[in-house]
């Protein structure tokens, strides 16, 4: 048992784990066939088309997923809580048009970074509030703050964007910091503090346990309801981190930007592994989950696919690819 | 069954075992915890599929047939019917629907005929005794009438062979006694039974056979009459055990007191009278009763799960306020729960996590030193010799008295002053029983206070050092263990005073 | 610019006097080093309507006219993936990008990196803010909209309730809400009743609004569309309340709104875009600027008014184009 | 407790049934809380307008929640298995194409009827078999049809709709039976086959079994994969009905029809009771929150509030609601 590697934290990789002297490799080849997927289609389009693997696809794509992975770090930890949020499409655009509306005031790069994370920690702390004290499911709350911070923008801006065309405000998504874009080292800043919080802390495990099973968790001496709260504040952060690169990154902050958002970041957390019923799930899957989805994207418009045989490709490979998944955990 | 051979992602867990079984016999399956008794179980009954040997059973014809891979379904259809040790019950849906589940009554038109369902329950109900309507949600069940409706499913099959995976884990000896009448009327009747449990007693009072197993592999079948209890311990876990009643209790009554507890009404609707109750420090004081005498819900009000009105709780002579478990804990009270798998282990996670989960608070916020979370649970798993592959296999993958020891490892991680133990030794077997009595007599003698709710009437003698005894929420009986015998517990047990 | 009739001689010309230069002057390799090599792309904010299906066909057409690669794409009225969507051509090494905005003022960031990697943007029906686009095709959203007014104000004869079925979250959409109520606002007798904002996208949508609208507001003698969407919806719900005397008004000039029109409808006049002659312009325009030819900066698409009198002039020229694919 | 009435059978009834000794006023109140809440809607907006309370209002308003109701039945037989459908917006636009298309070539009222719930019932059991079978998440299964068949329409009509303005095609949206709008008698059918089927069938009873705990139902002898299959199937079918309806009303297949209807359905159906956990859930609740949402949108469009407001207001009070509710759960 000593022999484990001190690294194999994660939950599925602690199942696996267990297993390891079972059987290593068969582990190993279950544990990553989603990461050989997402390898096969890195290949496919390396083949297929000369622009795909070039640094400079390779960065744009990144930086066009970067938001669906900021967002999808803290809505993995709500899935794993067993909760969903469906909120985030909508705080993203009330936080792009506040934001801006704020670096318009004020002239600060930093007080709108601040203001813009401020915004998006208290709305994930309301819906976590009312999730957990309310005892009503996240998807109701999240579904009403999504339509209240939605309709809010609207009746706030009327209709009209909130255009700021100054560097230091979109700076935020279209900087760089050496050669990276700034959104893509933003993404990775979040991806690390995820990982490290679930993995390297109380609270992450707690995430973990209370998603498994809430009852056991709070009769272990668990406070369930601050575990919820302080999980939908951080994921709030990150959405608000989000909607502030969104703005910069279209110059505006606009009322009805990422419409329908949420459910290309849970498309991505699920595909990397997590499971709507609570308890599974990895920050680590989630990345995977979104760079697959960011490179059938991408590579689908390098080759000129038509959007519409897009959408069919792309359903297709994903039911493919989970399928693969599936069938190798089972096989191994 | 003849060279049956299961493994799990590599690990062999039954190794070419052997097994027969003879019309209208009680056979007992022996052996320690993780031995591999359910699985082969699971095997007979199609939950799993076997990796190699033979399984034949007698048809209608008299002639053996061979069963392959067979799936729940198929085995219920041939007339094996099983009460699994982990409930396999639907708790969103009414005790009628499952025990009829799968085969329920139909109308001509094809509808549900809910009132011959309701009818057929209510007189399984009253086979097995529980006096419940079919209507009531499982959920809100005790585990013991959970485990009585489990029986009643079994039963409603009338299947010719039906296997009883420790069924009397969580019943007191009233529930044993009508089980015991159940299955000699069923006996009379031609059919086999298989019967797994750790209580030695039950074993030499039922049963014709015996088979034990070790470690997977197949050790020794032979008649119950030719045996002793002592051979049987020796066959299953080599090695020889003592269980005799607590001879060396002392008397706590000038001792600390440690807990007190005033005021407790746990059964409102009865109006019964609240109680009073005090346990000192370094005292394992026993809570004996029948099921639903309200033992698991004056716990559950001890620990801060539930609210009552008027029950003050001290500790050391202060009162204490406990709103939530995180009030209990942070009086260092822990409460092992009876219900392990809803209520004691998160499934999903490791064994590990699963035993730091309420110790967490002790060690950093930051995973900075896991290598002592690590320490902690080889601990734990080695103190209560937990069989399993690795620390970081999933919980929900142990046998059942393995999950048990995890349960009580993760509480005594926590260190508590006061533990209350509900049904503590529900699964395990006699060699780890006695290894978790000496534990408990340990940790009281190093000034933690044991509450131990137990329906085990030699449990509480043996390790008790004083005896509560609740009937319908009220305090029968209050003494000290050397009193007392089977019967003075019995006779308090049905409201005698 | 009152050219209400197809313009399709004008466009049938182009495209040769397009290549033409390629094969006179190898010395503007970058351009006519093979107009089969060329590639030019074309970000669409949304595919879900008629309008944009033939704006696309336009475009196609002259690209298949010229030899060149068109590269499409489409957004689904997600602004966030109409950028994403201009970066991907960008590495596609596109040479000009005719984009369709769904926001005036999302796509100028990612516009203005295009410029600066010298390729050409050319907006079509809606301008790019804080931008120098290379040259912009348009029909003028606003006018659109003041068009719309005006003939409903002749029709009710300056008296009325009316309903507007809009989504000023899409800037043309704003653009013509815009317009129409600066007309509307100012005729006194005139009364707006209702205002949905968010039904225009989709039919069914818009028929919920109007069917509502319409319980709301027995008398209504109006219901504007901002688009086809928006009106035909209108006119479902019209037609399933059995109201014949409502106006119902919309925009394009679609198989459906010609139908419509023509049959007698409640629906009875639309405002008619040009988005064929739009791609078809734009994607020309693109290829001179490639040949390096002087391109003009502005050109404006006409738009006319649909009634049942102008009806098949119309319809033929939809034929019409429907034959050149 | 034998003098409930038969009638009682509902899940969500039961639990009554078993806690009436404890408080049967409590029960009822409980039981009815979201009853009551829907109650007080039609009270105020009566209050309000005088455009509300009229026979012709209230037709109006069921024709438009027809669809969402048709496919809410199903969505909750899905929902109390645990699963979760995203297709059905899709599947009806293909349907209403589709529809459109075979209505053009047949003239045939029947054909078209019977070929739409074709399409929908055999997307379903794609649907199902796949989820079943391959043992993934239906989230992904049905994110990947509900591209596919998106793709597919657009693919099939060149972005264009399909528009068919017969009074054969149209009557399955604008016919009436008698003075009943013919979308509102279908919807009224499919609640009552749906109750049905929960309710007084095995199959029905089953489902809640597998939702409740699908590895206890395996064991017990139920095929887990024959009721998901069935489950989807009919839920199909009653998506490719609601497909045709909506087409019908439209006059025309549309194929970027219905986009994100499937949130609509399934935020009725979780207001009206069901839990994504599975287990729990009934058509009547799901038909409750139904007419909550069709009341707050038919009364507030009434009042002439503005989209931007409609949008904070109901989700203000769909959040209170279900705070009401689960209050007097607690209390009762
Ligand atoms: N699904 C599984 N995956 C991996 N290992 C398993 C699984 N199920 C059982 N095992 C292992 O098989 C062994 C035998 O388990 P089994 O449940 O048959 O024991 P048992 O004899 O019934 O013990 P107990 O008395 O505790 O109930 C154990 O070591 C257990 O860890
Ligand atoms: N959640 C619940 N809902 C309704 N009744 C309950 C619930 N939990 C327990 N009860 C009832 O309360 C009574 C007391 O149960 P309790 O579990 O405290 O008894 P116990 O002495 O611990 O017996 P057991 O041996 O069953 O644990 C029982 O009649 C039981 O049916
Ligand atoms: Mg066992
Ligand atoms: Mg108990």
């Amino acid at each position: 048992m000593q022999r484990l590697e001190e690294f194999n934290m994660s939950n599925n990789e602690a199942i696996i784990a267990s297993k390891a002297k079972r059987g290593r490799k068969a582990a190993n080849l279950r544990q990553y066939a989603l990461i050989f997927i997402m390898i096969g289609l890195f290949v496919v389009f390396t083949c297929l088309t000369n622009a795909f693997f070039t640094p400079d696809n390779l960065l744009n794509m990144f930086r066009q997923v970067s938001m669906i992975c900021i967002v999808g770090v803290g809505m993995t930890m709500i899935i794993i809580l067993g909760d969903i949020d469906l909120s985030p499409g909508s705080v993203m655009a009330f936080v792009g048009v506040m934001g801006a509306t704020v670096y318009k005031m004020t002239q600060s790069p930093f007080l709108t970074l601040v203001f813009s994370l401020a915004i998006g920690a208290g709305v994930g702390f309301v819906n976590g509030f009312i999730t957990a004290k309310g005892r009503i499911p996240a998807f109701i709350t999240t579904l009403a703050t999504m339509q209240i911070f939605r309709g809010i923008s609207f009746i706030y801006t009327g209709g009209n964007p909130v255009s700021v065309f100054d560097e230091g405000f979109t700076q935020f998504g279209t900087g760089y910091v050496g050669a990276i874009p700034l959104p893509v080292v933003l993404m990775a800043a979040v991806v690390v503090v995820g990982i490290f919080i679930t993995q390297y802390t109380r609270f992450g495990r707690h995430i973990y346990a209370v998603g498994g099973n809430s009852k056991a968790s709070q009769w272990s001496g668990i406070s369930v309801d601050r575990i919820k709260i302080g999980v939908f504040t951080l994921s709030g952060l990150f959405t608000g981190l989000a909607g502030l690169v969104m703005a910069a990154r279209l110059g505006s902050g606009q009322p009805s930007a990422a419409d329908g958002f949420e459910m290309d970041v849970i498309a991505a957390v699920i595909l990397g592994g997590a499971s709507l019923a609570g308890g599974r799930g990895t920050i680590f899957g989630t990345v995977i989950g979104v760079i697959i989805i960011g490179v059938l994207a991408n590579g689908l418009t390098l080759l000129d696919v038509s959007s519409y045989w897009q959408q069919v490709v792309k359903g297709l490979i994903i039911v493919v690819a989970v399928l693969i998944d599936t069938k190798s955990r089972k096989k191994a | 069954m003849k060279s049956i051979t299961k493994s799990f992602a590599g690990v062999t867990v039954l190794d070419n075992i052997q097994f027969d079984l003879m019309e209208g016999e009680v056979h007992a399956l022996m052996g320690e915890n993780g031995a591999g008794k359910s699985t082969l179980m699971k095997i007979l009954t199609g939950v799993y599929t076997k990796d190699s040997g033979i399984v034949e059973k007698l048809d209608q014809g008299g002639n053996m047939v061979q069963m392959e891979h067979i799936t729940p379904k198929e085995a219920q259809e041939k007339g094996i019917s099983i009460v699994f040790q982990e409930f396999n019950l639907l708790n969103n849906m009414s005790i009628a629907e499952n025990v009829f589940i799968g085969r329920e009554p139909k109308t001509k038109a094809g509808t549900m005929d809910w009132k011959k369902l309701y009818a057929d329950t209510r007189d399984i109900l009253k086979r097995v005794k529980v006096d419940k309507e079919p209507r009531v949600l499982v959920s809100e069940l005790s585990v013991a009438e959970k485990q009585l409706v489990e029986i009643a499913k079994c039963l409603s099959y009338q299947a010719d062979i039906i296997v009883l995976d420790e069924p009397t884990s969580s019943l007191t000896d009233r529930e044993v006694d009508i089980l015991f009448d159940l299955i000699t009327e069923l006996k009379s009747k031609g059919t086999s039974i298989i019967y797994i449990s750790h209580r030695m007693e039950e074993i030499f009072k039922i049963t014709d056979r015996i088979t034990v197993f070790r470690d997977g592999k197949f050790v020794d079948t032979f008649k119950t009459a030719d045996t002793t209890n002592e051979e049987l311990v020796q066959c299953m876990i080599g090695r020889k055990l003592n269980l005799e009643k607590n001879t060396q209790a002392k008397d706590y009554k000038d001792k600390d007191v440690a807990l007190e507890v005033k005021n407790v009404n746990v059964n409102v609707t009865l109006k019964s009278k609240p109680f009073d109750f005090r346990l000192h420090k370094g005292e394992i004081l026993g809570f004996f009763g029948l099921v639903g005498a309200g033992r698991t819900e004056m716990a559950r009000i001890i620990f801060g799960i539930d609210k009552a009105d008027k029950a003050e709780v001290y500790k050391n002579g202060r009162k204490i306020i406990l709103k939530s478990p995180i009030d209990a804990i942070n009086n260092g009270i822990a409460l092992i729960p009876e219900d392990r798998k809803e209520l004691g282990l998160v499934l999903s996670l490791s064994v590990q996590n699963n035993l730091v989960l309420s110790c967490l608070k002790n060690l950093s916020p930051i995973r900075a030193r896991k290598a002592e979370e690590k320490e902690i649970a080889l601990k734990y798993i080695k103190d209560l010799s937990v069989a399993l592959s690795s620390e970081e296999q999933a919980v929900e993958e142990l046998s059942g008295g393995n999950q048990q020891k995890v349960v009580l490892g993760k509480w005594l991680a926590m260190k508590p002053d006061i533990l209350i133990m509900d049904e503590p030794t529900r699964g395990i077997d006699v060699g780890a029983k006695a290894e978790i009595y000496s534990i408990m007599r340990q940790l009281a003698e190093n000034g933690t206070s044991i509450l131990m709710i137990s329906s085990e009437m030699p449990e509480i003698l043996h390790i008790s050092d004083r005896v509560i005894v609740l009937y319908e929420g009220q305090k029968t009986l209050d003494a000290p263990v050397t009193g007392l015998n089977q019967e003075k517990l019995m006779h308090a047990a049905i409201g005698g005073i | 610019a009152e050219v209400s009739a197809p313009a399709e001689s004008t466009a049938a010309e182009t495209p040769a006097s397009s290549e033409e230069p390629a094969s006179e002057e190898p010395a503007e390799s970058a351009g006519a080093a093979s107009a089969e090599g060329v590639k030019i792309g074309f970000s669409f904010g949304q595919s879900v309507h008629p309008f944009f299906v033939a704006m696309q066909q336009g475009a196609e057409a002259a690209a298949k006219e010229a030899g060149v690669q068109l590269v499409v794409t489409t957004a689904d009225y997600e602004v966030e993936t109409q950028v994403s969507d201009v970066e991907n051509l960008m590495q596609q090494g596109v040479k000009a990008i005719m984009v369709n905005p769904i926001d005036s003022a999302a796509l100028s960031n990612v516009c203005n990196e295009a410029l600066g990697k010298g390729i050409g943007i050319f907006p079509v029906d809606i301008n790019v803010d804080n931008c120098e686009v290379t040259a912009f095709v348009s029909s003028d959203n606003k006018e659109i909209g003041k068009m719309e007014a005006e003939y409903i104000i002749e029709q009710l004869g300056g008296e009325g309730t009316v309903a507007w079925l809009g989504n000023p979250s899409i800037t043309s959409l704003r653009d013509r809400q815009e317009g129409f109520f600066e007309v509307m606002d100012a005729q006194e007798g005139i009364k707006v009743v209702a205002t949905n904002e968010t039904a225009a996208i989709e039919r069914t949508k818009a028929l919920e609004a109007a069917e509502t609208i319409l319980q709301a507001n027995p008398d209504l003698d109006c219901i504007a569309g901002s688009n086809e969407s928006s009106a035909l919806g209108a006119l479902s719900a019209a037609q399933a309340a059995g109201k014949t005397d409502v106006l119902i008004t919309g925009v394009d000039a679609t198989e459906d709104n010609l139908n419509a029109i023509k049959s007698g409808t409640p629906f009875s006049m639309a405002v008619a875009q040009d988005p064929y002659q739009m791609g078809y312009q734009a994607v020309q325009n693109a290829l001179k600027w490639i040949n390096g030819e002087e391109v003009e900066e502005f050109i404006s698409v006409p738009i006319g008014l649909i009634t049942i009198d102008n009806v098949d002039e119309y319809i033929e020229r939809e034929a019409q184009y429907a034959a050149a694919e």
